[in-house]
């Protein structure tokens, strides 16, 4: 798989990420978020955002939903001090033209305390207010943080390599490339780490992003609460592969977990030290389930017992100079 | 450039950084290094003194010698680099203060967002 | 010999980058054909290679970001082609391609547009204002330039010889290492920035000397134009925070050419201290960029105005707060690497503070219009674009400080629309509206008017068509970089984009006709008085183009708006004018320093990159003997006699008292 | 300017500029009103701005020493690694070096071309002795096994200290240039000019090497 000239020809043929099934929005409705808030959304809707795709305004889970909120509420009350201001730049370009007789020309009139003291004050004021947004925003959804909820929430530890994710899951001993599943309802605690360069995993339609570095171990908490099959993607870009460094996410019922979680570990394809080696080189690869065969694997990732990943191995005698494609 | 050629008289600018007052000729100059070398001197032989000792409380040892490197960074600015508190050193002054205060940031935002990260992404028991 | 150079680092096998290259090779030869045919080399020599008149220096600090700036663009036409073909389909564009010419053009654009159009106004813009005849160390600002372009050329290089990085313009470590990229890309990105970013730091080390130490008598600091202001803070920034891409850089450079350890995935190696370190620099970079266009349009908000500029002393204040807060937010380009929430909170209220200071500014250019008499000519059509652009730029650069929202839109094409929303619309626009507005101040005649308002047009529209669905697209969920795509909701809005590009190539196209139809009509343009736009600050004082000297006789500053109320006051009360003493004025010697510096330069760069060690130590050699030589030669002033300044000085002084009798009112 | 100039200025919106600014009478001190300052100022200043900018540089160095002093990567530590001895013995030869680098300066301001090559002289030698010392310093830990490329923590610390004996060496280079021109030309304005920014960077790097002293080796050595 490292003839990277296939790089471009190989994408799926059929796009299924589509979560549209279900309509109802999971956003609680704030009653403050009045009129300038819809208007966005009726403008942003009307543009096709509402479609089915990865968009980040449609979340299905309340991490994404909370990060939507504040969003949507920061840019309202800025529209609330940028909207007159643009208007303003209008109005007075347009009646202090020149040819206009009848406005007062004040050649000289270049102080006003007041006028500097509103000024100064209004911007103040309003960050000030989005400052303490941002201040509980942060401490609220700390990706860190785990999320409350009466389910026992689901362990799953995730790894990117080049260019393909992996998905381990500890308590199931079952791994999965390029399709994370998750239960519906249940919060889901990631570990994340990379194999090789860095990285950043997000869905979303989830949620919060992180990096994911080698060496490294961040964490992200999450839940889906609605079924479906979602987008996820790889936010930082790391290397000629990257475009094609996307999973699918599908969030499944409990039963329908369950019943996916005991076909993967009948699958007979192993996942220990050698086929991970091999996982671990450059390639692009079609989703697959594993039996974990090493409990530690996350760990020996992390702890780099297991090096990293090998990077462009061209074999080409022209590597040092570039290593473009071989083929 | 008529202006910057005929060199007025000095006290009317600021002075240049490393331009000493001259006060005393030659013999108050020498004097004035001494007198700094000397402070330098003892400076750093404390430094090394209670690095290599126990006669200051052992965890507290880093603070000390950063003090002692803070003050001895002084007495170089301000008896071989001229650095002093006059009014015509007033512009030499407010540059070091800028440049004093990136340092600062650079320095301990670096460490304080270093440290931060390096404690949330330890690989712990627990994953 | 040639180290790692053979003939297989040249992409016989790729037909789009031979084809660039062939063609830049045409352009380069067929300009030095015309050249030599024409007999220019003596005069191109003379007058402006080994010139250091800032002047000169502006000027040619202006050419080079505005031919690079068609290079950034053809990358950018590239990018947004690929992107609208590429919808479940591999485009033109492979991976490797496309992944050097985004890395190309964000270097290009930051490095060698914005920064040079920037330095190219400040130099030469400051000195007139300030009222003095140079800058403090004119060979140095010469060795400066020059540097900047063997920067340029190295990048361009890369066109043929080799390949580019394909990292993204921060080459973010481990994939910058060695091991992920062991062609020479990288070395490339590395050694064009280190030698240019020299040339950089010595710009900035020379401008805070001028601003501080050199203007004319009466010139105290809160007399000094608003852009010697923002000049000043952009340079201050530019010394603090330059050391550290040097250092961060160097470092990089350690790691790949003696296998140290600083970034690297193996023995202890940290990548997270790059990302902090080169954000430390990053965002005060921006900065820079940004608070010299803001003193631009101060000028030509006011003088198209026909007023002072308002709340002066808060607009000063607003710039010092900027220049220090933008040490204080860097983090706020990492908020996703999960830092925790305290230090993503504190950096990310420090990052909206900034809008505090900049509201400012915006409010106060608004009320220098409010009362005015505003003139529609094309500095202000820009800086009028600029306003309602930039609040825009601003307000989404503001909700990406707030972390959950960053969370949502880091690295997606809502960032990449919110930064060339203020680069474009804010720095761009600044450098065009100086561009316009100094114009005839640098050679004698206006820029043609009607097609400088029709670029406007088209490039204000088509900015907006062009990076607005990117907005969109970041709510969309895409990232940036990306080579190929398969989610039908994007590529719509990918269309509309490849079509404002498109527009946007429109409103060059009539920005280049209006350069051509300016020069072809430059007697019907010209203007004889120095001082077309009725200005207020001394550049205007002087004849166009200003003599070498500048001023033949050194203005004496009186007040804040130096030459309006010399102006004020003639017109008032229509005193004769007298004519001064004339006196020998000493100029600095040209130089060809800088030019041989940056040869040196060039060949150490290029056989560092290429691990030719014997040329490497050959350039380390050729450089220092120069800076000998330099520091050797006794005379390095020339004098210019009390007749040829009075000769000069006559010519414009008749023009200009021509234009005060017409204006006096009977 | 081309116009006679003015007595006072009564549109001044801001009066700032004027309390100050009657000319002839106030003082001035580089605030402008006395026009360009003299060179000698323009050049040590201009030379004392790069100074700090150097200064910045190596705050980059010792943050990423800071951050990264703990990744030993299983490899030898600070503590096992440094001899505060052979420290004390090169912060003694710098120390003296500004000071006979001061001798020099004064030599300058009195034009006393012997003092100003005896005092030079020393300042070359104990440069060198300091060069020498550190060079047989990274040879040693080369020797040990304890080179740049073994961990982190020494790729910090080589390119930190080296970069200030880096710093030293292109000094050396500059004052035996400054020597030969003092002796080809003498004690001119632009010579006096640039043995004042000479003077500056060799102080400003015994500066440098108390920061590098303090935190590195006796932190180091005693943590
Ligand atoms: C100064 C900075 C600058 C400027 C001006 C621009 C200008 C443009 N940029 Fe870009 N861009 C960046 C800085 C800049 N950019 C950076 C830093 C990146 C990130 C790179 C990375 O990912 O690492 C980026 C990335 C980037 C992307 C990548 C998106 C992705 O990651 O997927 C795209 C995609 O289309 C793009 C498009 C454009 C377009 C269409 C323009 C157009 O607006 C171009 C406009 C055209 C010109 C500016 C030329 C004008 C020329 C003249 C006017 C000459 C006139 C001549 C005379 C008068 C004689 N830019
Ligand atoms: C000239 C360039 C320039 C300028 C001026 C700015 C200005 C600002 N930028 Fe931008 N930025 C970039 C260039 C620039 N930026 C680049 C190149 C990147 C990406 C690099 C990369 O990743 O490749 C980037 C990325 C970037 C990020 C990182 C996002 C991410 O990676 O996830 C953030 C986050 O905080 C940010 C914030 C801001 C803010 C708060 C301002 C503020 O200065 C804006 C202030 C202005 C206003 C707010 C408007 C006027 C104010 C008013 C009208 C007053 C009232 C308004 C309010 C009170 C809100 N920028
Ligand atoms: Cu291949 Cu998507
Ligand atoms: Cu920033």
């Amino acid at each position: 798989m490292n003839d990277l000239s296939v790089l471009g020809l190989c994408c799926s043929t059929r796009n299924e990420m589509c979560g549209c099934r279900g309509q109802a929005s999971f956003k609680p409705k704030r009653l403050w978020r009045f009129k300038a808030g819809r208007l966005v959304l009726a403008a942003v809707s009307a543009t096709g955002l509402s479609g089915c795709g990865p968009t980040i305004l449609k979340p299905i889970g309340p991490i994404g939903g909370a990060d939507e909120s504040i969003l949507i509420d920061s840019l309202c009350i800025m529209l609330a001090i940028v909207l007159p201001t643009i208007v303003a730049i209008f109005a007075f370009a347009w009646w202090y033209r020149a040819s206009n007789a009848r406005a007062h020309y004040r050649p000289d009139w270049a102080y006003s305390g007041q006028i500097e003291m509103v000024v100064w004050g209004i911007p103040l004021l309003v960050i000030l207010l989005l400052g303490g947004v941002a201040w509980i925003g942060s401490h609220d959804l700390d990706p860190a943080k785990p999320l409350p909820s009466p389910t026992k929430p689901l362990d799953v530890q995730v790894v990117s390599l080049d260019w393909k994710w992996l998905f381990i899951y500890p308590a199931q001993r079952i791994a999965s490339v390029n399709a994370l599943v998750l239960p519906v309802g249940t919060p889901v605690h990631f570990a994340l780490t990379s194999a090789s360069v860095m990285s950043v995993f997000f869905v979303p339609r989830l949620g919060s992003m992180i990096y994911t570095m080698n060496g490294m171990r961040t964490r992200l908490n999450l839940e889906a609460d609605r079924a479906g099959t979602f987008y996820g993607e790889s936010a930082h870009f790391n290397g000629d592969g990257f475009a094609d460094m996307h999973f699918k996410v599908r969030v499944l019922s409990a039963v329908d977990f369950s019943n996916w979680v005991r076909t993967a570990s009948e699958t007979r394809a192993v996942l220990d030290d050698r086929s991970y080696e091999d996982l671990a080189k450059q390639s692009i690869v079609s989703p697959a389930t594993f039996q974990l065969a090493d409990d530690d694997l996350f760990r020996s990732i992390v702890t780099q017992k297991l090096p990293p990943g090998p990077g462009p191995t061209m074999g080409r005698p022209t590597a040092s100079v570039s290593p473009r494609s071989g083929s | 450039m008529s202006p910057q050629d005929n060199e007025p008289v000095m006290s009317e600018f600021d002075s240049a950084p490393g331009d000493e007052e001259a006060q005393g000729g030659v013999i108050g100059a020498i004097r004035n290094h001494s007198i700094g070398l000397a402070l330098a001197i003892l400076l750093t032989v404390t430094s090394f003194y209670i690095a290599g000792t126990h006669l200051v409380w052992h965890p507290s040892i880093p603070v000390a010698i950063t003090v002692l490197a803070i003050a001895q960074m002084g007495v170089h600015l301000v008896f071989f680099l001229h650095i002093t508190t006059g009014p015509e050193s007033t512009n030499n002054v407010m540059a070091l203060a800028f440049g004093v205060l990136i340092v600062f940031l650079i320095i301990g935002g670096s460490l304080w967002i270093m440290a931060h990260l390096d404690q949330n992404m330890m690989v712990m028991t627990q994953t | 010999m040639f180290g790692k150079l053979s003939w297989a680092a040249i992409p016989f096998d790729q037909p789009i980058p031979m084809i660039a290259s062939a063609v830049v090779a045409l352009v380069i030869i067929g300009t030095l054909l015309w050249i030599t045919v024409k007999g220019w080399f003596p005069y191109l020599w003379r007058e402006w290679i080994t010139s250091v008149d800032h002047k000169r220096i502006g000027v040619m600090y202006t050419v080079l970001a505005l031919v690079m700036l068609l290079r950034g663009f053809t990358d950018a036409i590239m990018m947004r082609s690929q992107q609208a073909l590429a919808f479940r389909a591999p485009g033109y564009l492979p991976p490797e391609h496309y992944d050097q010419v985004f890395s190309a053009h964000g270097t290009i654009m930051i490095f060698f547009v914005a920064m040079p159009f920037m330095i190219g106004l400040m130099n030469f813009v400051v000195p007139l204002q300030l009222g003095v005849r140079d800058v403090a160390f004119p060979t140095l600002n010469s060795v400066s330039f020059w540097l900047t372009a063997t920067g340029a050329l190295l990048v361009n290089i890369s066109l043929l010889v080799g390949e580019f990085a394909r990292t993204g313009w921060l080459p973010y470590p481990p994939l910058s290492e060695l091991r992920y990229s062991p062609g020479v890309g990288v070395d490339y990105y590395l050694w064009a920035i280190e030698i240019a970013g020299v040339g950089t730091l010595m710009t900035g080390i020379n401008f805070v000397t001028t601003i501080l130490k050199i203007r004319a008598p009466g010139m105290t600091y809160l007399r000094m134009p608003m852009f010697c202001w923002t000049a000043l803070a952009a340079n201050l920034l530019i010394v603090a925070a330059f050391p550290v891409l040097t250092a961060t850089l160097a470092m990089l450079l350690l790691d790949r050419y003696l296998g140290f350890h600083f970034f690297t995935n193996e023995a202890g190696g940290n990548v997270m201290m790059f990302m902090n370190l080169i954000w430390a620099w990053g965002h005060p970079e921006v900065y820079i960029l940004i608070l010299p266009a803001f003193g631009v349009f101060s000028e030509v908000i006011s003088t198209f105005s026909g007023k002072p500029l308002f709340g002066y002393r808060s607009m000063v204040a607003a710039t010092m707060a900027i220049c220090i807060l933008s040490f204080t937010v860097w983090l706020h380009h990492f908020f996703t690497m999960g830092a925790g929430a305290d230090v993503n909170a504190v950096f990310g209220i420090a990052s909206m503070i900034i809008a505090v200071p900049t509201g400012v500014k915006i409010f106060n250019w608004l009320f220098t219009m409010y009362g005015g008499r505003i003139r529609y000519e094309p500095p202000l059509l820009w800086a009028i674009g600029f306003m309602v652009t930039f609040v825009i730029g601003g307000m989404t650069g503001v909700l990406l400080t707030v972390p959950p929202a960053d969370f949502l839109l880091h690295n997606s094409l809502f960032l990449v629309a919110h930064f060339h929303n203020v680069i474009i619309g804010g720095v761009l626009f600044g450098g065009f509206a100086g561009y316009t507005y100094w114009f005839p101040k640098a050679f004698g005649f206006k820029l043609h008017k009607r097609l400088g308002q029709a670029a406007f047009w088209f490039w204000l529209i088509g900015f907006y068509v062009a990076f607005m669905p990117l907005y969109v697209l970041g709510f969309l969920g895409m990232t940036r970089r990306m080579q190929h795509y398969d989610v039908p909701e994007w590529h719509p809005w990918l269309l509309i984009a490849a079509g404002g590009a498109i527009l946007i190539a429109i409103g060059i196209a009539l920005m280049i006709a209006q350069l051509v139809v300016s020069i072809r009509q430059r007697e019907e343009l010209r203007d004889a008085t120095g001082d077309p736009w009725d200005g207020r600050s001394l550049e205007w004082a002087t004849a166009s183009p200003p003599p070498a000297f500048n001023f033949a006789v050194m203005p004496h500053v009186e007040g804040q708006e130096a030459y309006w109320q010399i102006k004020q006051r003639f017109r008032d009360e229509s005193l004769p004018i007298e004519e001064p003493e004339y006196e020998p004025i000493e100029m600095p010697r040209n130089s060809p320093t800088g030019f041989i510096c940056a040869f040196f330069a060039t060949l150490m760069g290029f056989a560092l990159i290429w691990h030719i060690w014997w040329l490497v130590i050959a350039g380390a050699l050729g450089a220092y003997a120069t800076f000998v030589v330099f520091a050797w030669r006794d005379a390095d002033e020339r004098r210019i006699p009390a007749e040829v300044v009075a000769q000069i000085d006559r010519a414009n002084r008749a023009a200009r008292a021509r234009l005060q009798n017409a204006s006096v009112p009977a | 300017m081309t116009y006679i100039p003015f007595t006072s200025a009564p549109d001044d919106p801001y009066r700032m500029g004027q309390q100050r600014g009657v000319h002839g009478g106030g003082h001035a001190r580089g605030y402008g009103d006395a026009g360009p300052a003299p060179k000698r100022v323009v050049v040590a200043y201009g030379f004392w701005i790069f100074l700090l900018s150097d200064i910045v540089m190596f705050s980059a160095f010792f943050a990423t020493y800071a951050v990264l002093h703990g990744r030993t990567a299983h490899g030898p530590t600070a503590h096992e690694l440094f001899d505060t001895r052979n420290t004390a013995v090169e912060t003694a030869c710098l120390l003296a070096s500004t000071f006979t680098c001061s001798l020099a300066s004064i030599a300058t301001a009195v034009r006393n071309k012997p003092w100003f090559y005896a005092a030079m002289a020393v300042t070359c030698l104990l440069g060198l002795a300091f060069l020498s010392l550190e060079a047989r310093e990274f040879a040693g830990l080369v020797g040990r096994g304890a080179g740049p490329t073994r961990s982190a923590f020494l790729t910090a610390f080589f390119t930190l200290v080296g970069c200030h004996g880096l710093h030293v060496s292109l000094g050396i280079l500059w004052l035996l240039t400054m020597m030969a021109q003092v002796f080809a030309k003498g004690f001119r304005a632009h010579i006096e000019r640039r043995i004042l920014c000479f003077a500056l960077f060799w102080h400003t790097l015994d500066i440098i090497w108390v920061a590098i002293f303090s935190i590195v080796y006796l932190m180091g050595a005693s943590g």
